[in-house]
């Protein structure tokens, strides 16, 4: 109790918490949670853009995104590693997901179907995961809250790349602009979901903020996104497809429709359109290359032997 | 000049066709680690065949880079066979870089020199890239090699399926000859020794027998390929194809 | 009219990607026997395919179907879901063939009733095809499910894969609801327990589990499809996408 | 040697032996390997064609190209079935093909490049295949004669299907026309050395022709095929990349150029340029679906059994 009391105070006066510090159980399980879940988002989120860096339509653009999944790789292991701190190996992280057990963002079981998806998710996705992530370079935990410093940096670029991919799409010809039109229909709503459930859905929403874990809720960083997004849609020329979208002077942001929670959850349980493609990919990727460490782990013991001798 | 011309789409085309291969790894690779070093090589080659395409438009009138990237069908491709072997599993696809990146890197150290400024410009820029390239696989290699039973196997196999577009790498024509006396090209003959030599060293390390030599097969440079560079292309060039009138 | 036409494009895109995918077993296939038959299913559909188009392009002013085939990128293609996704195995193929050609050919079947003269005579045509098609591909279900452990489990995977797929072949919209009642489309959902019987039927048989029902995947008719059929159009596209002043 | 003799007389009268007859073991196995060669050549010919099916440039030449590979997988049927009269499995023939014992036509280890190889396929190779086949219409093997008269009958389609097709090459686009010139020099050399060694390089050949497993010597063929073809060529605006190539009004044919037969040798040897690929397709083919046989076998056992019961 004595231990609580001193995390507790050091937590809500805003000092990180190291490796190495004393820390509630669940505050540890609650943290592995939300970093290999994140560290999952980012490698995952490698296959819906992956499937169009063989159809990058210029070398720029190939350049830009072949430098994006690096990025995304790089995010994943610094999230990997900061996870590893709390006492969880990656196998444990990587099977947790095989399983099932582990999620990863919702959104990345939606297909990529044209090029102008690749802005879209630039634009609306890595946006949406800006707003959830800036709060989190001033998290509690003093790894996880540094490798966020170096991941909201790169998101951020990308984010500006995706958009700006997005404005030449919107002054392209017309089927570049029914494209990005399309994009924009189909991510939207799918991005909003990317905060979560709603507040009163959200359980551990209100110790999560005490344990700084958190610092906004989903409905107010929801909200954000939206006040933010919805101008810059403006300024594309495109339509939100929220026929309840307006400007609500009192509140001095935007009112918008009804969330299709069950789809939200549908997903969540792994009915997502592409749920089962992205999931094979990742345990084929796992499974099949087996062999692959495998060899490496041999091999590097054979030299540490050899060292020794 | 044509024969200019002829030069810089072959290092292009090498670097472009090798990049868009390393990108079809992306997210299906062996672990994190991986995927990022594959996306990393994937990017210089794509930089690299950007910068060598856009040297060979300079000279071809209202042409650019993705023009010759987007545009061509496989008679025009000037690439090496080596490069557009399919990936294989992943002892397959590091046995094509090791044999590859081992000679673009030798390549590219003596075109630092060539009497051309833009191919030396171009060639120092890439010439660090490709020493990495060139390290990453032979480590790989070895790992590979003095790994398992089976990653030895797999490496072997790998190693089997690539060795057979050595020769075409050193291949150099009478159109060729004149480049090299002008001191633009480098001449592949010059080095072929140490790259045997540097094959040899590596693959002892990874206790790996060579391959045996067989008949060449040549044609890469002629626009005469194997069936996977079609395919390659396909997909490569759907969108530029599809909608010829857009900019991205 | 729009709602015709579209439906015609259905009818003929389910014909046509189908075909294209069994297309991509040719030579690699378990036997020559079954290399032979998927050759011929795959040629049956080609043709329905170039029977459907051809009636959606003659209401479709300067159009064939060559050009809705070849010229129409994802967004507008308007086949199911299911007959785009990839082959799999042999077992996941011919889950695939099982769950559309069933229900194709109860469609078929009504179809040959259609108050449209021309629909009705493709439906008369393809029907017999189909129904060859259903029987070939059911037995294969029953084969391989009461077959060996191996077998069986890659049938269940197979199965499971194509399951969520079914709920699409019965949606209906408000605009084909004043199709069927003009005569001139059939409506699936007079039959979908027909439909569903026959395959309880054939599972029983083959001593295997249904999947579990969940949360219908749509949109292949809205030309929101998987990221599968991309792919599938870059390759079946590129001659013309790359000549499009070519005639063949 | 009464057995021999009698063999020998009815061979000679053009007589059919059919498979319940007595025959010389000799004649037993070159009839095996010519057979088994044949089908396996139909087996393997499907793959440069397949190459092209998925990208045929209509409808129309989609539908072509997939009824004549499905003629060949029925040409391969054929082939084996009348090997197995002669007391070989299929088993047994796919693994010498698999294992590089048996050998298959070598004009299959070249690559398809363009749509314009298909063409070319269709006008030389199956214009040399027939050129080869014709004879053995009336080869002294029953099963294998009249396997023969269908093969040709549909092979003479195919080729004519190939030469349409190459007119329409020939009367398009500039591209098409390159294409089209590039196919004829690249299948042109590689169609003469399908008739095999020259005459005094196959000792075998006297006896065949006179057990009439062979009714014409390579280098007849190889002369007939060249008269045949290069008036076509002349008539697309081809030119056939040979310059010896000249009329000799004395022997009333073409003289051409020499053969590399060293290329040809290499690539009996294996070493052609998709020779690889080529056995990787039928090996991965055959073993990588060996469950659905054994499936196949298993629930007809189970069938048989529960009718026996």
């Amino acid at each position: 109790p004595a231990l609580v009391e001193e995390f507790e105070r050091r937590v809500a006066a805003d000092e990180f918490i190291e490796p190495k510090d004393w820390m509630p159980e669940a505050y540890r399980k609650t943290l592995v949670r939300q970093i290999s879940q994140h560290a999952h988002s980012e490698i995952v989120g490698m296959l819906p853009e992956g499937n169009w860096i063989t159809r990058a339509p210029s070398l720029r653009r190939k350049a830009i995104l072949l430098a994006k999944v690096q990025d995304e790789a790089g995010h994943g292991l610094y999230l990997y590693c900061a996870a590893e701190t709390l006492g969880t190996s990656r196998e444990e992280m990587v099977e947790a997901l095989h399983s099932g057990k582990a999620k990863y963002s919702t959104i990345f079981n939606y297909p990529t179907l044209t090029w102008a998806d690749i802005a879209a998710i630039g634009w609306l996705v890595d946006g949406a995961a800006i707003m959830n992530q800036v709060p989190l370079q001033r998290t509690s935990y003093g790894p996880y809250a540094r490798a966020m410093v170096r991941v909201c940096k790169e998101e951020s670029f990308h984010q500006r790349q995706g958009y700006e991919a997005m404005i030449a799409l919107a002054n392209g010809t017309g089927e570049q602009r029914r494209m990005a039109q399309d994009a924009l229909n189909r991510w939207w709503w799918p991005s909003l979901m990317m905060f979560g459930p709603p507040d009163d859905k959200s359980p551990n929403t209100e110790r999560s903020m005490r344990w700084r874990i958190k610092r906004e809720t989903n409905d107010e960083l929801r909200q954000k996104f939206v006040d933010i997004t919805v101008p810059q849609a403006e300024f594309l020329g495109l339509t939100v497809p929220d026929s309840d979208l307006a400007w609500n002077e009192e509140k001095g942001g935007y009112d918008f429709g009804e969330i299709d929670w069950e789809e939200f959850y549908a997903v969540v349980r792994g009915e997502g359109p592409v749920a089962k493609e992205r999931m094979k990919a990742r345990r084929d990727a796992w499974e099949k290359n087996a062999w692959v460490r495998e060899a490496a782990d041999a091999h590097a013991a054979r030299k540490r032997a050899a060292k020794v001798a | 000049d044509q024969a200019s011309v002829d030069y810089l789409l072959e290092l292009g085309d090498d670097a472009l066709i090798l990049g868009q291969r390393l990108g079809e790894w992306c997210g299906h690779a062996p672990s994190v680690e991986v995927d990022l070093s594959l996306a990393n090589m994937g990017l210089d080659l794509i930089g690299q065949a950007t910068n060598w395409l856009g040297a060979a438009a300079e000279c071809l009138d209202g042409k650019d880079a993705d023009a010759l990237a987007f545009h061509r069908d496989v008679l025009d491709f000037k690439n090496c066979l080596m490069v557009e072997q399919p990936n294989g599993d992943f002892a397959q696809t590091m046995a094509r870089q090791f044999l590859f990146s081992t000679w673009q890197h030798m390549l590219l150290e003596r075109l630092t020199g060539s009497s051309d400024q833009q191919v030396r410009e171009i060639a120092a820029k890439s010439v660090k890239e490709v020493a990495y390239h060139r390290e990453l696989a032979s480590d790989w290699v070895i790992r590979l090699g003095d790994g398992t039973e089976e990653s030895a196997r797999r490496m072997a196999d790998g190693l089997d399926w690539n060795w057979r577009f050595i020769p075409e790498l050193f291949e150099v024509t009478k159109e060729r000859e004149e480049l090299i006396e002008r001191g633009i090209a480098a001449d592949p003959r010059e080095f072929e020794d140490d790259y045997r030599a540097a094959l040899a060293n590596i693959l002892a390390e990874a206790q790996l027998e060579a391959p045996a030599d067989q008949r060449p097969i040549l044609g890469g440079r002629r626009g005469h390929h194997s069936e996977h560079l079609g395919h390659l292309l396909a997909v490569m060039q759907f969108l530029p194809r599809t909608y010829p009138d857009a900019k991205w």
